[in-house]
């Protein structure tokens, strides 16, 4: 049922994490959990995790498709600061998803978010169970564009 | 089996550094016996005498959770809250950069957009504006944050005369940072009690309330009261006075009503006599029903569950809590619904005396099978580091690294927490049985990874489902499946 | 002995004279198979399905008291309480004059200051007004009044398409009114009632409220009910096919409990078997406490006395009750907190069984004391006329010089409502005797004028008491001492 | 202990009643009670009283030293119309007494006793309490005023 063979021996990475400022774990551990039920292979960093350990594990994992960053106590912005720079400079090369509670306070509005796309989010989701299917999107659109480049054997 | 999922080891504790600005710096503070005559000369009541008066009246002290970055907007916020709900205890929380010692980013974001801090950063604004709120009000101010490391955070509040402290080595360590060793946790909140201890020989008796409530998602009672008896008798050894044991709301009255019951008996059995110890309810700290009417109807269940529990005080939630940090108006509502548990109308609700009893029993064992053999250790704070590197103490969904999660919570029929895995805890071959046969009752003896999942998701949810709120939308099928053998390792997380 | 106080024969009943304006003019009003229709066509629930659907989901229906004068001001009132707080029911509650046939005294209030009314006035607005109130609301309203005679709002109301509608005969006349005759009330409720059975004939069940609060102040439950149990038979009689019977709740919590549940007994053994009858709780209908927070305990109490009665319905508070008519936001927040009685948290909550069964036994022996003789007679409204007239059927304090008020109710030790003196009332010596020793218990065998005044002014401030409000300024000495030695009429009044 | 002896022989009279729409009786049923109690003969026209009725009564007792209406249900400006003619006309000429809820909601204000006042109204009177002291004012005065006008022996 595999739809990319070539890729048989290589398990599919992704690099998990909670933002800086936030100790929530408790998603983090069911995302981990879920994602590796599905037969990912989730580089979980864990809470707290500073743009630059995010990047040092881009480094160490340089097939991980997606950077996921949760974050729920409401400092995403001030916590993901540096990531434009992080993916100026190539550090992150990946796609950035983003989940959780992304502004301070019970009323939201749109403009967070906005804010997070000019950071260098990619992709911001809400439910943790549209993952799968985002990162098989971002997989489809690597592997089209490898494609174009004439980086793939088919 | 383990569910466990630790980050790889690395990322190193943040070493304290002094703030930039605000008056934290340590030259620029006042010494402890000037905070204390400058706490005895405001003519308030401690956090300590409170509790005291309420417990003496057989009424729950209440308390909001309540926190912004303005100064400005802060001192609104609890003029209102006391103007409006006259809680017997206020509070400042803080925001969570300063909690980890991100003093810079704390006031950065104060100066750019405070209405983004999730708190109040009191070391960012500092000791004189703290006095400035603490002087606002009648009620006395307690710090509640999640600083692994609050020695700087202790000092600031001090000097603000503020005379209420959360916290604690374990309790603010492992839910609330991923790479702090326990020992420096513990060490840092030995300073912290024992400056405690400075103070109340100044007259000034502060009160140290404990973090049971921890990672706050499936904590199972023993888990929580065994973590408050050792960070209390730590701190009754550094020469804390006062002591409030909090307990986290589970959702199960008789468990709930047990937890608080036994926290006398555990302050009788493991702390000298001279502490002053109150049980304190946190109103359901996991997750909450998202429409107002639900979350209106855990409130007050929450608050019934004090007051049977014989609680000094409550710590009270918001119909906001699903959403994020509730406005002024819902920290009111919160707060006076909350209060009707008070009233002198409901002296005829009773909760199930041999239900309570047995759950009590069960409990107090597994506390001692916790703490015990620790107690006896003379070095305590190692006991315990290694304790928690072994797995014979543990939390569920740790934050941190340095505790395994190997423990699995489950809630058993009657949505009472148990424990599906004990991973190490040392517990006897009769708990571990009645632990199995209770939840053999809700999945059979051996669930699989998705009926796992699936049943600690529910377990999670609990309240939403009691609610019968709508599940968030299934699970969409991917559109490409990954890898259909999982890897070795992994599959044993899957058994 | 006797604290009657009678106003002078003389002034009589007022004669419904058709209003002079709005549509309640019987020529421009739809005829009840147009009404029946329209309600049909307006494809929502009526009160009585609601009522159903509420007792067979096992949830207390809530329901506010609202009315304003001006009809944008009254939409805007609706509109709000059901967006904020989704009542199961709402309410017009009209105004005074209005429900004394003034209806020159309401339109010209309405014309000059509407915001000088007390409720809304239904008929000089008109029933095209009414359905446009009805169209903007997605739950059934109730006509809540006190009219001895309301066969023209009555009219006007089912033209409005409303589907239920508060009074009777005796319990709209007695604490209404001075000066109607009961055979006069008695007859016009009757038409009214024979209307709800024309109108069940084109589909359409009206839900008819008895109004068995009466005079609300210390209302002893065997006289409510027993008053509710004969309107109910006459309503029933006459075709009325849906019948709640409201209770107010008196303060002791077995009493009350206890006659919420002896309203299906009285249905089950004095109505005939194709009548609905719905058990209705009146929230504290006495003197409010004036601190909010007590107010609002108050609120919660009476809720939960509603879920543990199993009522059908409960009419709510509010914590400006003790002030006046309450503004939106206090209805919304009297509804929200009632409601939270309901919630599926509170299973564990039980009243002593024991206590309830004891209080029901004398609740139904003396209501059928009161009322089978009375439904023996081949002409019950004549019986009950007559009945009233010699004291057989009494109730306190009443507003009608057609009831003798001679009976006395006080509260006993545990603040249950009791008969000091019981007038004619034709109770069995055993009840006197059980009210006497429950009352000797409080102000010994033969309290005195000033004991009584005292007991009784405390009994009506009973929750004042119980919250520990302050007292009215004492009484100061007067500076004049009146004749010293009354005259021998009124020296009766005062042993 | 009686400070006027020439009344003697007459009870002092008061018309107590409760306004035309309001049918609120107990705090009427015991500012009579506790009126009697003191010695006073109270004519209590009861609840619904229109000012028509307490003019009759001021007719049939003319020696009533006071009209005394408790109004509870807001309706006490309208209830009380007429009342200024009633006593531009000599047929009421007793001080008029005025107690209760004077005027709808919860949110007071002094602009509706104002308005009382206008219609006529003599003295307002927040708690029955004070009834006796101002009864005996009121009855002072008159008598001073009867002293004045040669009306009393002494
Ligand atoms: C449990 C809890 C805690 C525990 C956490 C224990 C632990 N270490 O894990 C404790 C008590 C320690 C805690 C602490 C704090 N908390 Co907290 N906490 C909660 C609570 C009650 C439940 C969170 C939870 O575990 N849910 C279960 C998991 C499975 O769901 P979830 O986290 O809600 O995430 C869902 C979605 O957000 C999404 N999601 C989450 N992550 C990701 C990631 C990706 C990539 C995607 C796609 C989706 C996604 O999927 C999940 C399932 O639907 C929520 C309120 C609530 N929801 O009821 C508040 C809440 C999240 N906490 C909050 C805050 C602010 C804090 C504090 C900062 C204290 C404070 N100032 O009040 C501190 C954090 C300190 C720090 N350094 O971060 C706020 C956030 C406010 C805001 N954004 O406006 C909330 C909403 C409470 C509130 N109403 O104020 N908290
Ligand atoms: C019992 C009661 C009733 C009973 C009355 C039974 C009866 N026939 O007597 C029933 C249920 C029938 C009833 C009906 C209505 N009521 Co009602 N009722 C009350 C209640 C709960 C208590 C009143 C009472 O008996 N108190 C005990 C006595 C001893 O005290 P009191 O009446 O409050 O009077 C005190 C003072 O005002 C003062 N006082 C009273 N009279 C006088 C006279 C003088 C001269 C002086 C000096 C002082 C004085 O002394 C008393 C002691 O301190 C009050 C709210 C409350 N207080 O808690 C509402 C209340 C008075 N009712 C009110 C209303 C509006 C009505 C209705 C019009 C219905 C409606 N639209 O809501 C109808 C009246 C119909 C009509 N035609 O008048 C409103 C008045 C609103 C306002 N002014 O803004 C109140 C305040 C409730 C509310 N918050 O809405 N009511």
């Amino acid at each position: 049922m595999r739809t990319t063979p070539h890729q048989e021996s290589a398990p599919r990475t992704v690099i998990l994490g909670v933002a800086a400022s936030d100790s929530h774990a408790v998603a983090n551990h069911l995302i981990a959990y879920s994602l590796r039920g599905l037969g990912f292979d989730v580089v979980n960093l864990g809470t707290c995790t500073p743009v630059e350990e995010f990047a040092e594990a881009c480094a160490q994992y340089p097939d991980a498709e997606a950077v996921v960053i949760g974050s729920l106590n409401g400092h995403v912005h001030e916590d993901l600061r540096g990531l434009d720079r992080a993916k100026q400079s190539g550090r992150i090369t990946c796609p950035v998803v983003v989940g959780g509670n992304l502004s301070v306070g019970s009323h939201k509005d749109a403009s967070s978010l906005d804010r997070l796309y000019a950071t260098g989010v990619d992709h911001i989701l809400s439910d943790p169970a549209e993952l799968p299917a985002l990162l098989d999107e971002l997989r489809a659109a690597r592997d089209r564009s490898a494609v174009t480049s004439g980086m793939a054997a088919s | 089996m383990s569910l466990t999922s630790l980050p790889p080891l690395g990322a190193g504790a943040r070493t304290p550094r002094r703030p930039a600005e605000g008056d934290g710096n340590p030259a620029t503070l006042p010494t402890p016996a000037e905070s204390a005559a400058y706490i005895t000369s405001l003519g308030k009541l401690t956090a300590a005498e409170v509790l005291d008066r309420c417990r003496a009246q057989g009424r729950v002290a209440i308390q909001p959770r309540c926190g912004v970055g303005g100064h400005e907007e802060m001192k609104a916020l609890l003029a209102t809250l006391e103007a409006e709900a006259a809680p017997d205890i206020l509070t400042l929380t803080i925001d969570s950069h300063t909690r980890l010692l991100r003093f810079e980013e704390a006031l950065r974001t104060l100066n750019l957009r405070p209405a983004d801090l999730n708190g109040y950063p009191l070391v960012a604004h500092g000791w004189r504006r703290g006095r400035e709120i603490n002087e606002l009000l009648a009620a006395p101010l307690e710090i509640r944050h999640g600083s692994p490391d609050a020695r700087i955070l202790f000092d600031v509040s001090v000097a603000s005369g503020i005379t209420s402290f959360e916290g604690g080595g374990i309790s603010y360590n492992l839910p609330y940072s991923k790479a702090v060793p326990l020992a420096d946790s513990l060490g840092a909140w030995q300073d912290v009690d024992r400056r405690c201890g400075e103070l109340a020989d100044h007259g000034v008796v502060i009160d140290r309330e404990l973090f049971g409530t921890l990672t706050a998602v499936l904590v199972p009672p023993s888990i929580s009261l065994a973590i408050s008896v050792l960070e209390a008798v730590l701190a009754a050894r550094a020469g804390v006075r006062c002591i409030s044991v909090a307990y986290p709301q589970g959702g199960h009255l008789a468990q709930d009503v047990a937890a608080l019951r036994s926290i006398p008996v555990l302050a009788e059995r493991y702390l000298p006599a001279g502490v002053t110890v109150h049980a304190v309810l946190h109103e359901f700290m996991g997750v909450f029903p998202r429409e107002r009417a639900h979350a209106e109807d855990l409130i007050l269940y929450g608050a019934l569950v004090a007051r049977l529990g014989g609680a000094s005080k409550l710590i009270t939630k918001t119909h906001q809590e699903a959403y994020g940090i509730p406005d002024t108006a819902a920290n009111v509502e919160g707060l006076r619904l909350a209060d009707r548990a008070n009233s002198p109308l409901l002296d005829f609700i009773k909760v199930d005396q041999n239900q309570v009893a047995e759950e009590m029993e069960w409990i107090l064992a597994e506390v001692a099978d916790l703490v015990e053999p620790l107690l006896e250790r003379a070095d305590l704070p190692e006991a315990i580091g290694q304790a928690f590197a072994q797995g014979r103490l543990d939390i569920p969904f740790s934050a941190s690294r340095y505790a395994r999660s190997d423990l699995i919570p489950r809630r058993d029929a009657a949505g009472a927490i148990r424990y599906l895995s004990t991973g190490a805890l040392p517990f006897s071959a009769t708990h571990l049985r009645r632990n199995e046969e209770l939840l053999n009752a809700v999945d059979g003896p051996e669930p699989g990874f998705d009926t796992l999942m699936q049943g600690l998701t529910g377990d999670i949810n609990h309240f939403r489902h009691v609610f019968q709120e709508e599940e968030p939308a299934a699970k969409p099928r991917p559109l490409i499946r990954p890898h259909s053998h999982p890897r070795t390792q992994r599959t044993e997380e899957r058994t």
